[in-house]
């Protein structure tokens, strides 16, 4: 794994995912059709039915892509660029999604099944919330401060499961399982503390992070896009770095390759197996203070949303590879900034958006499937990551 | 004794973590309290031949009582360990005593229906045990099942809907396994056909499911809920005499014919696998698969036909959230719980019944603290709701410790591939 | 504020949807009964990832003229968004509509004193109790739900106090509001099943379930095991769910969502929009008690006049719910 | 029963393993067969027995023409085969393995084993083997596990029987004992194909011989022709099996284990009061029939074993409760029993695997920082040293060969400085090319001054390689002996027997 980072992507590496895409899409497209009933009215008369089965599902996903692209409607006279208004709202979803699929596919490459990226999210957005809006500092070192706060919550949320599965052997995935749950009723809990209320108001949502602690704008402030999309890239360049440029890295793909021969070779596997979990779940807990400190601003019990989750599969999706996991955070933001905008117009349930993100994944894990479905057998293709079960 | 090995080791820990919380419990719950009042134990839920009705007795004589027990029970647990012998019944009997000792503590002055709250615990844990019995079955013969979550969701949510279409218990509860079947189908068509990595397929058909049932359930379970979303519920069963047995009998034979089918499945679940032919073979195939085709066993049409069984378990578990319990399908009604399954399965050492002691552990403590939570405690309700969690932690770290599962779990196989 | 000929309403709902049985549900439900005055449409905040300030932009880019936010955790969002674009009107449902503690010309907050129906909910679950013993359990412990919980226990230990009867209320101690009986989410059918069994086995034949649409999985085990009638919150629950389940409803909690958005649609239909802060209360509709349907012939006469009075007399002030 | 193969042909993409092999093997013949490393041996076995399918060419049992698809097709067809990776399922008993494939039922549904007891105990008995078919597999020596292969194959009477490299993990004892065993079967009629590197066994059992080279027949001769010559036939050049150990100074202890106990994970006692000496410039090599606790007690060398008491210590440091890393940088090489296993991480590159132990040291890292320039180069010096074949060392370990895997763990091990070498059956499945590499390595790094510690089941390496023999039995060392001790004595100790 000694390439560069960008030697590992090429254009023809593309065709695959695009032609996955696709295909999900028609599926989906095919759900949206087919479960309307303007266009099941029309179930009678073959053709009126597929025009309008083309249109329901057409409109859906104009609606889609100008939701998370580019939506002229949108643009005001000498302000074109208003239209690329949806793209910021991409990017801003893609930033934390980023940041915790790394998370999950850092410790995948050390052999560990990181299903608790979600719990060390909320820790994470919990610290930088409180340091947020609790203390006063200087523009950029509150900022700073903050969002380390996040981290060190995340990596010691996380870190404890290396420890335990270290110390005693319990299984990563049963301790992660457990601690995301544990997390959201703690978060509930502190949200009801008059710490975490706003003075003279009793609903569980923290005071907003002052202006000073804050992710910078990147497009003014017609825009919502901020620092955090450059955070996540950084970061990702990063645990590159780390993994494959490192003796750290080189320990963590060691032992989680091959165990015996790692204890062999003199690399400590308890040491692997807690700073493993420390590093993800500081990234996941940068996650979560990028997400409070870039565009969310108030905590709430909700503050996670699916991203612990959502992370696993853009990890999975990205093949455990940096680049990978980027390249699928950024579908995952734009199909979840469209899917508001989707619902919107024409009233398609969000939902839609799951089977899709589903089916991406698939078919892209599968590219066998996808090219005997486009008689495509010359197409060569990057071997899936091996799983490796449970015993790591 | 010097040098322990590593099991040893572990059980040791176990012994004296017993001991001392044994010790604690008694000094905490039986000496310190201020005493005084009673706590009242209720032992009948309905008319079944009565026993006692109620045991009202002083919550610290309890206390005492029952930490005396465990510390008894500690103390052989630690003599049948210096004999090298087997502490199971022992630390059973330490930790239950443990459990009484506390719930007398934490229930002084108030009324704990004893029969209801294992009853109840029971009930919590009948998806968990159907789906962590889907685990066993694919995981055994080397497929990782993470699809569990899937499977039950699509089984409530089929039963659920062909209940309420046909106004029959019946038809759902014939249509859930074929609704977890279709989920594993996929989960066998991509990891054993196209061998794709099983930890992706599993999380990716969960969330095919979710999106799926999610999508549905606004199109059309909501505009035409009264047809498609009102199903019956099942009415539970009283097995002729037994379910008068005191405290037992309420508890496993007044229940629905899904928790009978539990049993049965379970029982014969534990015996194929380990007593027939299908079961030696599916372990085979499971371990070293290279092995059993080498004696001509055809290892991917096993695996498939038993991921393909193991989704119609989990699917059949599922219709236990509609026509088990509420009737309609609940968006994401699951909430999750298949992914405790999933760590029930793994707690338990892929075994049928280590899996079912698991999740009855997790459903048991999720219960308690709902009952705690009713007749009052000065812990905040967050904490309470975290305490199943928490107690499944300290369960597998302090007693549990490091698992192995199935030697080929999660390796497609390839012939010809390395050996 | 702008005078469209019929306006163009859109609603930034919770995660919940229009299918929530609860307050999203009503505000769709209110929204629909105007739409005669104003084209209404609707979003909902995307349940993996909810960006509230994304869903509310999305509605300022559809070019609606009036914006409702649903749900309390949309408050920031829809505070935000009326600062920006003095242009459009906004309401918020559950909130006051201030922001940092003033009133601006494009906001208007829409509240609803539940405690207040909570109240009669508690007195009404105490006088048809036959054990003297009746519960509540929310979805999650946070204030809309917390509100009709202590409403309730109050109201039942109000009737426990006039008519010198001991009432015991689980799940909830308005003493002690971090304590009480939660199910930790609001989709876990089963586990509000077992917490309605575990009422009912502490002798509780009255059960206030606060939890959207679980209210369901109380109703099934009161008409399985006959041990107890429920009460429905937000909205009327005897339409909601199953024919098969009608017997069990005493009563619902009507939470005036729907009442609310539809007369800031008028207003704004009307060129009438206006910052003046709504409070759902007992006096003017924007809460109060369903009706008794099914079970009407079982409540006794006397208790149904009682709770009429009662009603009146919080409305009045002369009777406080708090 | 005749067994005959007519131009099978096998490739995996551009390798041609198989190139139209022509074979016959006669009724009761032991028909061997000699190849280095991915001659092609393994691949040929495989397709007779329906693990992998030929591209082209037939199969004829008894002259008439067999589909081998699958291998119950090979075991209806009376073909049993003895992997070379061995069969077995470890968590399984002897039992289970055996009727695997096979099941009866009960009437009951339950699995039938007495009828496979009594099977087991009538062939056990019939060639003096002692197996219980109640043990699990995981927990028998592999020479007994071998048996139990063996004895499956004689339940489902075989009428060829394929053994593959039953012997590199079998000590002399064993391998005499199966030798016989081959000679009784091959007396009652049964074929046997019987592939080995060692050409001593060759020449005591075969009838007839066939030598495979990348792919190809490349010939066949008989049993009597030399060693020399067969080798020379196996690997197309000359090679010396004999190399010669120059007298040289012995220095100084180096390494010293006193009073040394291990235990397993399950608390047995599997190695007790071993002690020894090591001095500079000396082989000692621990001789003993597999399972005698070598592996545990070489693992210990590096503290990989976690129940330990006593004391080793390597100059005056002591090792025991150190960490592995701690006992690698003091100076010691290690070169594991299993370089599949423990010696090499598959899915790396042959450069990052030459660095598994050391990358964090100079000059491969500065700091944490790794310097790929740097591991490439001194990748490319180590190959080149140690003679690795490969196209690049950015490719994955796992398309090296047997002998080249094992050259890779050498470079990494002997290219650092290092006081004591301990090596744990080193040549192991190597062809004699590879084997005579390794030993002239072994020899030349005791000449340069350092201490070498031999882990070996082959009576004719040690005797080659050692200064001083130590014999172990039942976990405890036997006795230590010159290397003048003659095979005959040193196989008796090994057996357990100490005569006055
Ligand atoms: N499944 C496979 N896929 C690709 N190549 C393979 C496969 N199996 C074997 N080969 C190649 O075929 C060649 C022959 O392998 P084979 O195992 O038959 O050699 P061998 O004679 O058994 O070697 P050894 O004496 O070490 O056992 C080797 O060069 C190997 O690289
Ligand atoms: N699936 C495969 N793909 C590529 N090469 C393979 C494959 N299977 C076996 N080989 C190679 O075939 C060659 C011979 O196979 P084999 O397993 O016999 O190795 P070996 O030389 O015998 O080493 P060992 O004795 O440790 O097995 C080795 O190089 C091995 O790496
Ligand atoms: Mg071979
Ligand atoms: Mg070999």
């Amino acid at each position: 794994m000694r390439k560069p980072l960008l030697r590992s992507f090429s254009l023809r590496a593309l065709i695959l995912p695009a032609l996955a895409f696709a295909l999900s899409m028609f599926f989906g497209g095919l759900l949206i059709a087919l479960s309307d009933s303007n266009v099941l009215h029309k179930a009678s008369h073959p053709i009126a039915f597929i025009k309008a089965a083309g249109a329901s599902a057409g409109n859906a996903y104009l609606a889609l892509f100008q939701g998370a692209i580019f939506d002229p409607g949108l643009a005001k006279p000498h302000q074109w660029y208003l239209a690329f208004g949806p793209l910021s709202e991409s990017l801003v979803g893609a930033a934390p999604l980023i940041l915790a699929g790394l998370s999950v596919a850092l410790a995948f490459r050390a052999g560990l099944f990181n299903i608790g990226a979600q719990g060390q999210f909320i820790f994470g957005a919990m610290a930088a919330s409180y340091v947020g809006f609790h203390f006063h500092m200087p523009i950029g070192i509150h900022l700073v401060v903050a969002a380390l706060a996040g981290t060190l919550l995340g990596s010691i949320w996380g870190g404890m499961v290396g420890l335990l599965k270290a110390r005693t052997g319990a299984h990563e995935v049963i301790v992660t399982i457990m601690l995301n749950y544990i997390a959201l009723y703690f978060l509930q809990w502190i949200l009801g503390t008059t710490t975490f209320l706003i003075p003279g108001r009793n609903d569980p949502i923290a005071p907003p992070v002052l202006q000073s602690a804050r992710l910078p704008l990147l497009a003014g402030s017609n825009f919502r896009l901020n620092a955090g999309i450059l955070v996540a890239f950084a970061v990702a360049v990063f645990v590159w770095w780390l993994l494959n440029r490192t003796t750290i890295g080189f320990k963590f793909r060691a032992a989680g390759a091959n165990t015996f021969a790692s204890k062999t070779a003199g690399i400590s596997v308890p040491f692997v197996m807690t700073s493993a979990m420390a590093v993800a779940g500081a990234l996941a807990g940068l996650a979560g203070a990028v997400h409070v400190l870039g565009d969310n601003f108030q905590l709430t019990s909700g503050v996670a949303g699916n991203f612990g989750f959502d992370a696993i599969t853009v990890a999975l999706l990205g093949r455990a590879k940096p680049l990978g996991t980027v390249l699928a955070s950024l579908l995952f933001g734009a199909l979840g900034a469209g899917a508001a905008a989707m619902q919107a117009k024409t009233n398609t349930p969000i939902d839609i958006v799951l089977v899709i993100q589903a089916l991406v994944v698939l078919f892209i894990a599968a590219p066998d499937v996808v090219k005997s479905i486009f008689r495509l057998k010359s197409l060569k293709t990057a071997g899936g990551l091996v799983s490796k079960g449970w015993n790591g | 004794m010097k040098n322990l090995s590593a099991a040893e080791l572990r059980r040791r820990r176990g012994v004296y973590t017993m001991a001392i919380l044994s010790l604690l419990a008694f000094i905490g719950f039986g000496l310190i309290p201020a005493s005084g009042r009673n706590v009242t134990y209720g032992f009948i839920l309905d008319k079944e031949w009565i026993l006692i009705h109620q045991w009202v007795i002083g919550a610290k004589s309890a206390s005492q009582l029952f930490a005396g027990i465990a510390m008894l029970g500690s103390i052989v647990a630690y003599m049948q360990f210096r004999a090298r012998k087997t502490i199971r019944v022992a630390s059973a009997i330490t930790s239950a005593g443990l459990l009484m000792s506390f719930l007398s503590w934490a229930a002084a002055g108030k009324f704990i229906p004893f029969t209801g709250l294992l009853q109840g615990g029971l009930l919590l844990s009948v998806p968990l045990i159907f789906g962590s019995m889907a685990g066993v079955m694919s995981e055994r013969s080397g497929v990782v099942n993470i699809a569990i979550e899937g499977e039950l969701l699509a089984g409530a949510f089929a039963s659920g809907v062909i209940a309420s279409l046909t106004h029959s218990t019946t038809w759902g509860l014939l249509i859930a396994p074929f609704a977890g079947a279709m989920i594993s189908f996929l989960l066998a068509l991509f990891a054993i056909k196209y061998s794709i990595d099983q930890i992706i397929l599993g999380f990716v058909l969960n969330v095919l499911v979710y999106g799926l049932t999610d999508f549905l359930y606004k199109r059309l379970l909501i505009p035409y809920q009264s047809t498609w979303n009102s199903g019956p519920t099942l009415q539970p069963l009283k097995i002729p005499v037994l379910w008068k047995v005191p405290i037992l009998g309420p508890i496993f034979f007044d229940q629905t014919i899904i928790v009978y089918i539990m049993y049965l499945a379970v029982i014969f679940i534990h015996l194929s696998l380990f007593k027939t032919k299908w079961g030696l073979r599916t372990r085979a195939v499971g371990e070293h698969p290279t092995a059993a085709d080498s004696v001509g066993i055809n290892v991917n049409r096993l695996r498939f036909k038993n991921v393909i069984i193991a989704g119609m378990i989990a699917g059949f578990g599922g219709a236990y959230f509609t026509v088990g319990a509420v009737g309609s399908f609940g968006k994401e009604m699951t909430a999750g719980e298949g992914f405790i399954a999933l760590a029930a399965m793994i707690f338990g050492r892929w075994s049928p019944w280590g899996a079912v002691g698991a999740s009855l552990l997790f459903g048991f403590a999720d219960n308690l603290q709902g009952v705690l939570s009713i007749t009052g405690t000065p812990i905040p309700s967050q904490f309470m709701l975290m305490a199943p969690y928490i107690a499944t932690i300290i369960a597998v770290s302090g007693f549990v410790g490091r698992v192995r599962a199935p030697a080929a779990d999660g390796a497609p196989y390839k012939r010809g591939g390395n050996a | 504020a702008s005078q469209a000929a019929t306006p163009k309403v859109c609603l930034a709902l919770d995660t919940g949807g229009i299918d929530d049985h609860s307050f999203n549900a009503s505000a769709w439900a209110g929204a629909q009964t105007v739409k005669s005055l104003a084209n209404v449409s609707y979003v909902v905040a995307d349940a993996n990832n909810p960006d509230y300030t994304g869903e509310v932009n999305s509605l300022v880019n559809n070019k609606c003229n009036l914006i409702i936010g649903v749900g309390f955790l949309i408050t920031s969002a829809i505070d935000a968004a009326a600062v920006k674009n003095p242009t459009i009107n906004f309401a918020q449902v559950d909130d006051p509509g201030l922001v940092n503690g003033k009133a601006i010309a494009n906001l208007r907050g829409l509240t609803f004193a539940t405690n207040q129906v909570g109240f009669l909910s508690g007195y009404l679950a105490a006088g048809y109790s036959k054990t003297g013993t009746v519960a509540t359990y929310g979805g999650i412990n946070i204030p809309p739900v917390t509100i009709y919980m202590d409403g309730f226990a109050k109201g039942a230990a109000y009737y426990a106090k006039i008519n010198k009867k001991t009432i015991k209320v689980l799940g909830w101690d308005p003493a002690d509001p971090k304590t009480g009986v939660f199910v930790g989410d609001f989709s876990s059918q089963n586990k509000a099943l077992q917490i309605t069994k575990n009422f009912e086995q502490q002798g509780a034949d009255v059960v206030f379930p606060v939890a959207g649409g679980l209210e369901l999985a109380s109703a099934q085990e009161a008409a399985a095991s006959k041990k107890s009638v429920v009460i429905g919150v937000d909205s009327d629950a005897y339409g909601l769910y199953p024919t098969a389940l009608h017997g069990v409803w005493l009563n619902s909690a009507l939470k005036g969502v729907g009442a609310s958005v539809a007369a800031v649609i008028k207003d704004q239909a009307a060129g009438k929009f206006n910052n003046a802060a709504y409070v759902g209360t007992l006096a003017n509709g924007g809460t109060g008690l369903a009706g008794y349907h099914d079970l009407a012939a079982k409540v006794p006469g006397s208790l149904q006049n009682a709770v009429r009075a009662l009603g009146k007399a919080i409305a009045t002030g002369t009777v406080s719910a708090n | 029963m005749s067994l005959e193969l007519r131009g099978i042909t096998k490739s995996f993409g551009a390798l041609v393993a198989n190139d139209s092999i022509d074979l016959r093997v006669e009724r009761g013949e032991i028909h061997a067969i000699l190849g280095e490393n991915g001659a092609g041996k393994s691949t040929l076995m495989n397709i007779v027995y329906g693990l992998l399918k030929a591209d082209a060419g037939e199969i004829y049992v008894n002259d008439t023409l067999q589909e081998i698809n699958e291998p119950s097709d090979a075991l209806a067809a009376g073909i049993g085969m003895v992997h070379q990776h061995f069969m077995l399922v470890p968590v399984f008993t002897v039992a289970e393995n055996i009727i695997l494939g096979h099941e009866k039922s009960k009437r009951n549904g339950t699995l039938d084993l007495d009828q496979i007891r009594a099977d087991i105990k009538r062939v056990s008995d019939e060639f003096g083997f002692e197996v219980n078919p109640d043990d699990l597999v995981e927990n028998l020596p592999v020479g007994v596990q071998q048996r139990v292969e063996i004895i499956r194959a004689l339940i489902y009477d075989a009428q060829v029987l394929i053994l593959d490299e039953p012997t590199a993990v079998l000590t002399p004892q064993e391998t005499d004992e199966l030798l016989k065993i081959m000679q009784k079967l091959a007396d009652k009629g049964t074929s046997i194909i019987f592939i080995t590197h060692k050409l001593r066994e060759v020449k005591i059992v075969a009838d007839k011989i066939t030598i495979i080279r990348r792919g190809k027949v490349v010939g066949t001769a008989q049993p009597s022709a030399s060693q020399e010559e067969l080798a020379s036939l196996m690997v197309g050049r000359h090679v010396v099996l004999n190399p010669d150990k120059a007298a040289h100074p012995i220095g100084e202890v180096v390494l010293s284990v006193k009073d040394l106990a291990i235990k397993d994970h399950f608390g047995r006692t599997i190695v007790k009061n071993v002690s020894f000496d090591v001095k500079a410039g000396e082989v000692l090599a621990i001789a003993g029939v597999q399972g005698n606790g070598q592996s545990e007690l070489a693992q210990a060398m590096i503290n990989l074993e976690e129940f330990v008491e006593g004391s080793i210590k390597l100059g005056d440091d002591e090792i025991v409760g150190k960490s592995v890393k701690r006992a690698l940088d003091d100076g010691i090489a290690f070169v594991p029993e299993s370089r599949e296993l423990d010696g090499l991480i598959s899915t790396f590159s042959i450069a990052e695997n030459l660095i598994l132990d050391r990358h964090d040291g100079a000059p491969y890292a500065k700091g944490i920082n790794l310097n790929p320039k740097v591991v490439k180069e001194q990748a490319q010096e180590d190959t080149k040293l140690f003679d690795v074949r490969f196209q690049s060392v950015d490719d994955p370990i796992s398309s090296l060969s047997g002998g080249n895997k094992q050259k890779v763990v050498l470079a990494r091990e002997l290219s650092r400085p290092v006081r004591l070498i301990v090596a744990s059956q080193p040549t192991r499945g190597l062809d004699v090319g590879s084997i005579e590499f390794v030993h002239e390595r072994i020899l030349a790094e005791r000449d340069m001054g350092r201490a070498v510690l031999l882990f070996s089941t082959e009576l004719d390496e040690v005797l080659a390689l050692a200064d001083r023999v130590a014999v172990m039995y039942r976990g405890e060392i036997l006795a230590i002996v010159p290397s003048t001790v003659t095979p005959q004595e040193l196989g008796l100790l090994m057996a357990g027997v100490v005569h006055a």
